[in-house]
């Protein structure tokens, strides 16, 4: 509710968000991610994780959501005034759940497109799309083809690479290693580590793969029903025992479950108390 | 969700009507149409048939644009197929108004499953422009063939039934009316069936229904079929009720009502497609009617005619970009308000 | 190539055999020569990097794509040529990797609709909602109701529109409208992409459960390593459009070649060693 | 029965393509009932008109029908189209108590026995196709005449039969060209009847589209032919707005214009109302008016009651009837229709129509 | 074929029907411009060109502005129009159904018909001469002044579309707002501005198109019928393919002028309908439009 420190690219305050002038997806859900960090944003389905960040990257409108109450800083101002594509502009840079590359485009105009997003930023480079060819062999291969006939990963590949045109100073994750191979998932994050650690850019990073989330994330958050239920460092996150069970199947002794052995009933979850 | 009803059990919960005030509204709806003929005067019985006729296209129409998604502009040509059989074989052969009817239902149907062959390969508005070169094509064969009169058409006399002629609007409504309800019953049943159930899934994603077990050729000429049936069957009442077809009953602007009609009123829905069709249908009238009640209207009337054109354009723009789902999706709404009141949030 | 059979079963004639299917689009080769067979009562996975032609596969089994060559045979019967709603009604029922539920319906009518080739209304009883359509519709709610939804726990949503829900519920009615289908073999198209490990867990018993109550035989593509090596009776794994290694679990495990192509590894302290470190040679380099 | 007012119903088309007709139509018909009243009415009876726009649809003209008659006792009624004239048509038998005219000229209407209560105001398409042919047969015998008409019913209404007529009076149809309705672009249309030389082209079944476009093309292409047109073609307005190469535009015209200078005390009268000039649509709803009140009139006077046909027959009594001067001779109503009429020629210096023939009565 | 066969008349026919296609084809092209950037099909389109004619005539005829300034202000005016109807109808419905979208122009022709009706009433009118009254001939082939110049005129501003799709990335920008909307914004594309570029752009080649369209055939409140031709030529064409607005233009138009020449005018909608049936059943896209990604 104070001014917002210097050292928080993104500062969410107690929002709420209701779809369609009738649900309600978040009840007051505040976060922050602090500048050159990667934050975790778990929770199960449902939980509006992905609402969260189409709050911040103001998408919401086109689904027919509505920013209720609450405020969301972007590198300490605030976004309320602001357009989804003049935040793009200024480096916020959002890869959608459910890959939403353009099908009809080419794998590289997918990538021209994304160049609007350094459209009047100043101290912008030129977009790079051999950096994007160069993580991805794969889209080089296909960068002739039409976006909507790739495989579901490649699809996934694109739409990261769109944002890494896009030179962002915070990138907005949705699943991320949705559809993506073990390999790929893991290419992928050391991608993102190393964009971190090259750039300072800042994420925010949902994922259900909690195993690779908390791998690469310095904190993170678990929301559910709308609201952050526990934060804390990665690290601590992944010795709580809750998480250690829902998120990262792992029995009470510490040894990874085996599938073959699930109950039927299970122990509530103690921030559900 | 609805609050303070409980099924019984799931064929209770898969009714048409459920609760026990829409029974109730049911019956005095009932009684409206029951009494109407005998207060109304003639130009509103007149209204009252004309609204039925575009109630029962309209319906059939949102079987195959609303329901199954395939957008068609050539109601008014099956309309005018399922007339032109009607006047022909009242005329010809004289065989009872029902068969008639059939008929004409039939060959608009056989009409529609024709122009619907391409369905499978051609979509979108690239398929709506076919159905308007096939109501081209039925206009040209209208025009140009004996059988049809040519351009003047042809006039019929009216229809009879247990030796009643129809010849009023009196006796016409007691046609029109129930034929219509008859067939919105069987349009509300149908998607309680497998076969609505199909029609809405190739809207929704044709591919993905083949793989699921739909053929699709088949429910999208099906679709085609009875939607056009509705035309013909709507088309033979027009002919009844007008008593003259010719080439230029059915134009083109004509197809763009109805699916006016059915995108205003609120597309896959069968009250929408009532909805729009009475909206669309008694709105120019109501908008005369506001004319009238302004002072001076004689000299008015010249200057607020095309008023009114932008008037009703104007509503439609309105009522889609207030509810782009239709009137249909309004109504809804304001009946959870109703259901949920006073617990809304 | 060595089949083996499914662990704890007598050997039966295979329920599913792919035969060098050959699958190209244009220049792309999607399948070459891709052959394995699955077993009655298996849980059979399909594995490999993105773009290995896993959904391809799929989609060719079910008769969306025409295969450039090769045969698929169910039961013994040649099947290539016929068309999907057929292959449908002969129990080959499946869920998307892009989810396709129909958008404009309700949960229960999706459900329903996977139904559709096993009910016999025709236009006239469905407009007349008479005789056997009201049979027909009271059954089919009682089997799906009682079998279906209690089974994956979606009650509580069953009269929701699909489109609204969250992508994990989303995918529990993919699986409940392929259930619907009376499935003699059950395709699914990675059941839990999207999924935390609770909600993995949940569609992991629910898939063991489909075997062991409805006694289908499941088919599957996954990249969740720790799922299909834990349920898997069999796993064929794809690579460039071709089979590089198929066996049980621990045999394909064991593949180094698998290993190179595909499987990650780890818990998230060596993970996050592994990535720091290869952050830091990103920024050295 | 005295005191009730005579009511005249009206299809009017205030609106859609025929909106520049309905207009006119509506402030003539205004014009005479507000002329009769000021002197009285009709024996002692005000005459009192109720329009309802019509859009020019089939469907809406038959609503408003209903809605009129329901609403008033009427006895006459303003048509709009043929295809209403149609429609309405066994609703008007099994009322009987209306007389009918309209804005329609359509050859099949001009049948007393299945449009008996019914009635053109002017000659039919065909017998207009029939005082052009007269008009050409006798300033050029032998003449080649082509027709240029719309594909619609309006346009191939007197087409066939009209080609008889002039293969009997030694005329001669070298082409005739149907243009789909609403055809702009008429270049091939124009090639065709520049191949095919005609003295004159008569076009039938438009307005003022696409006839400049064909004139223009035409005189450009080095075509000698007249160019002539039938009613609706013929308003003042309309065929000055075909600019300068209008001139000499020809036409039949079974009204006086306007600006007529020939005596015409009605004329007179209607240029005191209205300074400013007038369709002949206008005119047309007028004389409609006049024949209806004059019907009224002589029923009234011959204490009968107002019925379809007894109007009809006092219309069909109208014997060398002077309309004062809107139609330049006394007309005889003796079936359906009013054939007379006389061919006017643009004048686009003086932008006015110029009569080139007597009245010609068929 | 047989000796009799007058070559003349088929060429003459023909090179009329070309050029006459070319007026199609800049109509077509307003059409293709706001489907291509906002896949909204607009129905109004041939009242969007009326308008146009209408501002033309308003400022040649009524204030009796010069063409060099009355031809520009009617275009600029009618860009306005189209800013100001993207504003008010169409940005609100954003992410809706295409369908409602569909219907709110259907809307939007009635309104500016009524409009049009009330300002300048309905009756027909013609517009001022401005183009040069010398027939065409080649060789003993007339070709109708307007109609050729019309067909330049129309040649030239397709040309220029087509270059900046090209060469421009905007170009991109279309059809990526197109694909999905919110992807767009998610790329820092201003969907808004695009949405209001197409229309605007539409607009003034509309204007072009209906002063063009007008001083051929005059203007009135129903000269909106043209809109159904330009609908046939972009099916034929290829909803967002900015060439096969151009090719199917001239291929109607040839269809048109051979059917009217050999076959008679009731022929003629006859004829470009069959022609379109087949071409559909050959290209369910059209010649060069877009075919749907249908993938599972
Ligand atoms: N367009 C929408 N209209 C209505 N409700 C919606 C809409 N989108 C999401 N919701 C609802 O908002 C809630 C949160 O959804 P959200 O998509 O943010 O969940 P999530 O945490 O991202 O889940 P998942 O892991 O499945 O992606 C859900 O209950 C969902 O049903
Ligand atoms: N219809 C098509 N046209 C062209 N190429 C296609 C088509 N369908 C698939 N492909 C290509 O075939 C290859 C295999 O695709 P497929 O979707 O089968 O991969 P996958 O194994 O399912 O991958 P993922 O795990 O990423 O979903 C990909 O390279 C894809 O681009
Ligand atoms: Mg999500
Ligand atoms: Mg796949």
């Amino acid at each position: 509710m104070t001014q917002t420190p210097p050292d928080l690219v993104l500062e969410v305050n107690n929002i709420e968000v209701i779809y369609n002038k009738a649900v309600q997806a978040l009840r007051g859900l505040s976060l922050a991610v602090p500048r050159g960090r990667i934050v975790a944003l778990l929770g199960s389905n449902g939980a509006g994780k992905s609402t969260t960040l189409k709050a911040i990257s103001r998408l919401l409108a086109l689904e027919d959501g509505l920013l209720a109450s609450g405020s969301i800083a972007f590198a300490g101002q605030d976004t309320a005034q602001l357009a989804p594509q003049q935040l793009v502009r200024r480096g916020l840079s959002h890869v959608m759940e459910g890959r939403r590359i353009f099908e009809d485009l080419t794998v590289e105009e997918n990538l021209v497109a994304s160049t609007y997003a350094l459209s009047g930023r100043a101290g912008a480079g030129r977009p790079d799309f051999d950096l994007v060819y160069e993580y991805f062999p794969r889209l080089h291969e296909r960068r002739r083809g039409l976006a909507g006939y790739l495989s579901g990963g490649e699809q996934q590949m694109l739409a990261i690479g769109r944002a890494l045109i896009a030179q962002p100073t915070l990138m907005l994750l949705d699943e991320p290693s949705l559809g993506l191979s073990p390999k790929l998932t893991e290419d992928i994050f050391s991608i993102i580590a190393r964009i971190n650690a090259e750039r300072g850019t800042s994420m925010l990073l949902v994922e259900q793969n909690a195993t690779v989330a908390l791998a690469v994330a310095h904190s993170g958050y678990i929301m559910e029903n709308g609201k952050i239920v526990i934060d804390g460092p990665a690290e601590r996150l992944a010795g709580d025992q809750d998480v250690r069970e829902f998120y990262l199947g792992m029995g009470a002794s510490g040894e990874a479950r085996s599938f073959r052995e699930l109950k039927h009933y299970k122990r509530r979850k103690r921030w559900l108390s | 969700m609805r609050i303070g009803t409980f099924k019984e059990s799931y064929t209770a919960d898969a009714a048409l009507f459920d609760s026990r005030t829409q029974h109730a509204w049911l019956a005095i709806a009932g009684a409206l149409l029951l009494l109407f003929p005998f207060v109304a005067s003639d130009y509103w019985l007149y209204m009252a048939c004309l609204v039925a006729i575009n109630v029962a296209s309209a319906t059939g129409l949102n079987i195959l644009t609303g329901y199954t998604g395939l957008v068609s502009l050539g109601q008014a040509a099956f309309m005018g197929l399922g007339a032109y059989t009607v006047a022909i074989m009242q005329a010809r052969w004289g065989t009872p108004l029902l068969l008639n009817l059939l008929g004409g239902g039939f060959v608009a149907m056989l009409g529609g499953m024709v122009v619907g062959i391409p369905s499978l390969r051609v979509k979108g508005l690239y398929l709506a422009i076919v159905t308007i070169a096939a109501s081209f094509i039925a206009h040209f064969l209208f025009a140009n063939f004996q059988i049809t009169g040519g351009t003047a058409g042809l006039s019929m006399q009216p229809g009879r039934i247990l030796g009643i002629d129809l010849d009023t609007s009196f006796r016409l409504y007691w046609l029109i009316v129930p034929v219509m309800l008859l067939m919105l019953l069987g349009a509300a049943n149908l998607f309680r069936t497998r076969i609505g159930r199909a029609f809405i899934a190739i809207r929704d994603r044709d591919i993905s229904a083949e793989v699921l077990g739909i053929p699709l050729l088949r429910y999208k000429l099906l679709s085609f079929g009875l939607s056009s049936f509705y035309a013909g069957v709507a088309g033979g009442l027009w002919a009844y009720f007008f008593r003259v077809v010719t080439p230029e009953s059915f134009p083109l602007s004509m197809s763009i009502f109805f699916l006016a009609a059915i995108i205003v009123g609120g597309m896959g829905s069968i009250l929408g497609g009532i909805l729009g069709a009475v909206f669309m249908t008694m709105v120019p009238e109501l908008l005369k009617l506001v004319v009238d009640l302004l002072p001076g209207s004689a000299d008015l009337a010249v200057f607020l005619s095309p008023v009114r054109l932008v008037v009703f354009g104007a509503l439609i723009i309105g009522f889609l970009v207030f509810e782009p789902l239709g009137l249909a999706e309004m109504w809804r709404r304001t009946r959870r308000f109703f259901h949920l009141w006073p617990f809304r949030n | 190539m060595e089949t083996t059979p499914p662990r704890g079963r007598p050997a039966a004639p295979p329920l599913l055999q792919v035969d060098s299917v050959t699958l190209a689009f244009g220049g792309v080769r999607a399948l070459s020569g891709v052959s394995f067979e699955v077993q009655p009562g298996s849980i059979t996975a399909v594995i490999g990097p993105n773009g290995a032609g896993k959904t391809s596969l799929f989609n060719t089994i079910s008769g969306f794509y025409r295969p450039t060559g090769g045969s698929i045979r169910f039961r013994g019967r040649e099947i290539t040529r016929l068309p999907p709603p057929e292959r449908a009604r002969l129990g080959l029922a499946r869920s998307f990797q892009n989810i396709a539920l129909f958008r404009g319906m309700t949960v229960l009518d999706n459900i329903k609709l996977g139904r559709h080739a096993h009910l016999k209304t025709n236009v006239f009883e469905a407009l007349a909602y008479w005789g056997r359509a009201r049979r027909e519709e009271a059954e089919l709610r009682r089997d799906i109701e009682e079998r279906i939804i209690d089974f994956l726990e979606i009650d509580h949503i069953r009269h929701a529109p699909v489109a609204a829900l969250p992508y994990g519920l989303q995918k529990r009615v993919e699986m409940a409208r392929a259930l619907a289908m009376q499935p003699e073999i059950l395709m699914l198209d990675e059941p839990v992409a999207g999924m935390n490990r609770e909600e993995t867990e949940d569609m992991a018993r629910f898939i063991l459960d489909v075997r062991a109550e409805w006694g289908a035989t499941v088919l599957m593509v996954e990249h969740d390593m720790g799922m299909v090596m834990d349920l898997s009776d069999h796993v064929v794994v794809l690579n460039f459009g071709q089979v590089i290694a198929q066996g049980t679990p621990a045999v394909v495990q064991a593949d180094p070649e698998v290993g190179r192509a595909y499987l990650g590894s780890g818990d998230v302290q060596s993970l996050r060693a592994k990535l720091q470190a290869a952050a830091r040679q990103g920024v050295a380099a | 029965q005295t005191g009730e007012d005579i009511v005249i119903g009206g299809s009017i088309p205030m609106t859609g393509v025929f909106a520049f007709a309905g207009v006119g139509i509506n402030a003539g018909i205004q014009d005479y009932v507000k002329i009769v009243n000021d002197a009285g009415g009709i024996a002692g009876r005000k005459v009192r008109y109720v329009p309802e726009d019509t859009g020019y649809k089939v469907d809406v003209s038959v609503a408003a029908f209903k809605k009129i008659t329901s609403q008033n006792k009427v006895h006459l009624y303003y048509g709009d189209s043929t295809g209403f004239a149609k429609t309405i048509n066994p609703e008007l038998e099994r009322n009987g108590n209306i007389l009918m005219a309209g804005a329609s000229f359509a050859t099949e209407l001009n049948d007393p026995k299945k449009y008996p209560h019914q009635f053109l105001v002017g000659p039919d398409y065909t017998e207009m196709f029939g005082i052009l042919l007269r008009h050409i047969a006798k300033e050029k015998p032998g003449a080649k005449v082509a027709f240029v008409y719309s594909d619609s019913e309006f346009g191939r209404d007197p087409i066939d039969s009209s080609e008889a007529l002039a293969k009997q009076l030694g005329l001669s149809v070298p082409v005739k060209i149907m243009t789909p309705a609403g055809s702009v672009d008429v270049s091939t249309e124009v090639i065709k009847l520049r191949r095919a030389a005609p003295d004159y082209t008569i076009f039938h079944g438009y307005i003022l589209a696409p006839i400049p476009e064909f004139i223009t093309q035409g005189k450009q292409q080095g075509m000698k032919s007249k160019w002539m047109g039938t009613f609706w073609t013929m308003d003042s307005s309309t065929v000055m707005k075909m600019g300068p190469d209008g001139d000499g535009f020809m036409g039949v015209m079974p009204f006086r214009y306007y600006y007529d200078t020939e005596k015409a005390p009605m004329l007179e009268k209607i240029r005191a109302m209205r300074p400013e000039y007038q369709s002949t649509a206008y005119t047309q709803g007028f004389i409609a008016t006049m024949l209806f009140l004059e019907s009224a009139k002589r029923c009234l006077e011959a204490n009968k009651p107002l019925n379809g046909d007894n109007l009809k027959a006092a219309l069909n009594s109208i014997k060398d009837f002077d309309t004062g001067g809107l139609i330049g001779v006394p007309i005889t109503i003796s079936g359906n229709s009013i054939p007379v009429g006389r061919v006017y020629r643009a004048d686009m210096k003086a932008q006015k129509m110029v009569a080139v023939s007597d009245w010609i009565q068929l | 074929m047989s000796e009799g066969f007058d070559w003349a008349y088929l060429f003459e026919i023909s090179l009329t029907g070309v050029a006459s296609g070319g007026l199609y084809a800049l109509a077509a092209l307003a059409f293709v411009m706001v489907y291509k950037a906002t896949r909204v099909v607009n129905i109004a389109i041939g009242e969007m060109l009326m308008a146009g004619a209408y501002l033309f005539f308003t400022f040649a005829s009524m204030w009796a502005l010069p063409l060099w300034l009355a031809i520009p202000a009617a275009v600029l005016a009618s860009g306005l129009l189209g800013a100001i109807i993207e504003r008010t109808m169409i940005r609100p419905l954003l992410g809706e159904p295409p369908i409602s979208v569909f219907m709110v122009t259907v809307g939007l022709a009635s309104v500016l018909v009524g409009l049009v009706e009330m300002v300048w009433t309905a009756d027909q009118r013609r517009l001022p001469d401005f183009m040069p009254t010398q027939p065409i001939v080649i060789g003993e082939a007339f070709l109708a002044p307007k109609v050729f110049w019309g067909a330049v005129i129309a040649a030239v501003f397709i040309a220029a579309v087509l270059l900046v799709f090209r060469f421009w990335r905007g170009g991109v920008a279309l059809r990526a707002t197109a694909s999905d909307q919110g992807a767009a914004y998610s790329v820092g594309i201003n969907v808004p501005r695009v949405f209001s570029l197409s229309w605007v752009v539409s607009a003034m080649l509309a204007a072009v198109s209906g002063i063009i369209v007008g001083s051929i055939g005059g203007i009135s409140s129903s000269m909106g019928v043209f809109g159904l031709s330009v609908l046939v030529v972009v099916i034929v064409g290829g909803l967002d393919s900015v060439l096969g607005a151009l090719v199917a233009g001239v291929v109607i138009g040839l269809v048109e002028a051979l059917a009217g020449a050999y076959l008679g005018g009731e022929y003629k909608l006859l004829a470009t309908f069959l022609v379109l049936v087949t071409i559909l059943m050959a290209r369910p896209y059209g010649m060069f439009g877009t075919r749907e990604i249908e993938r599972l």
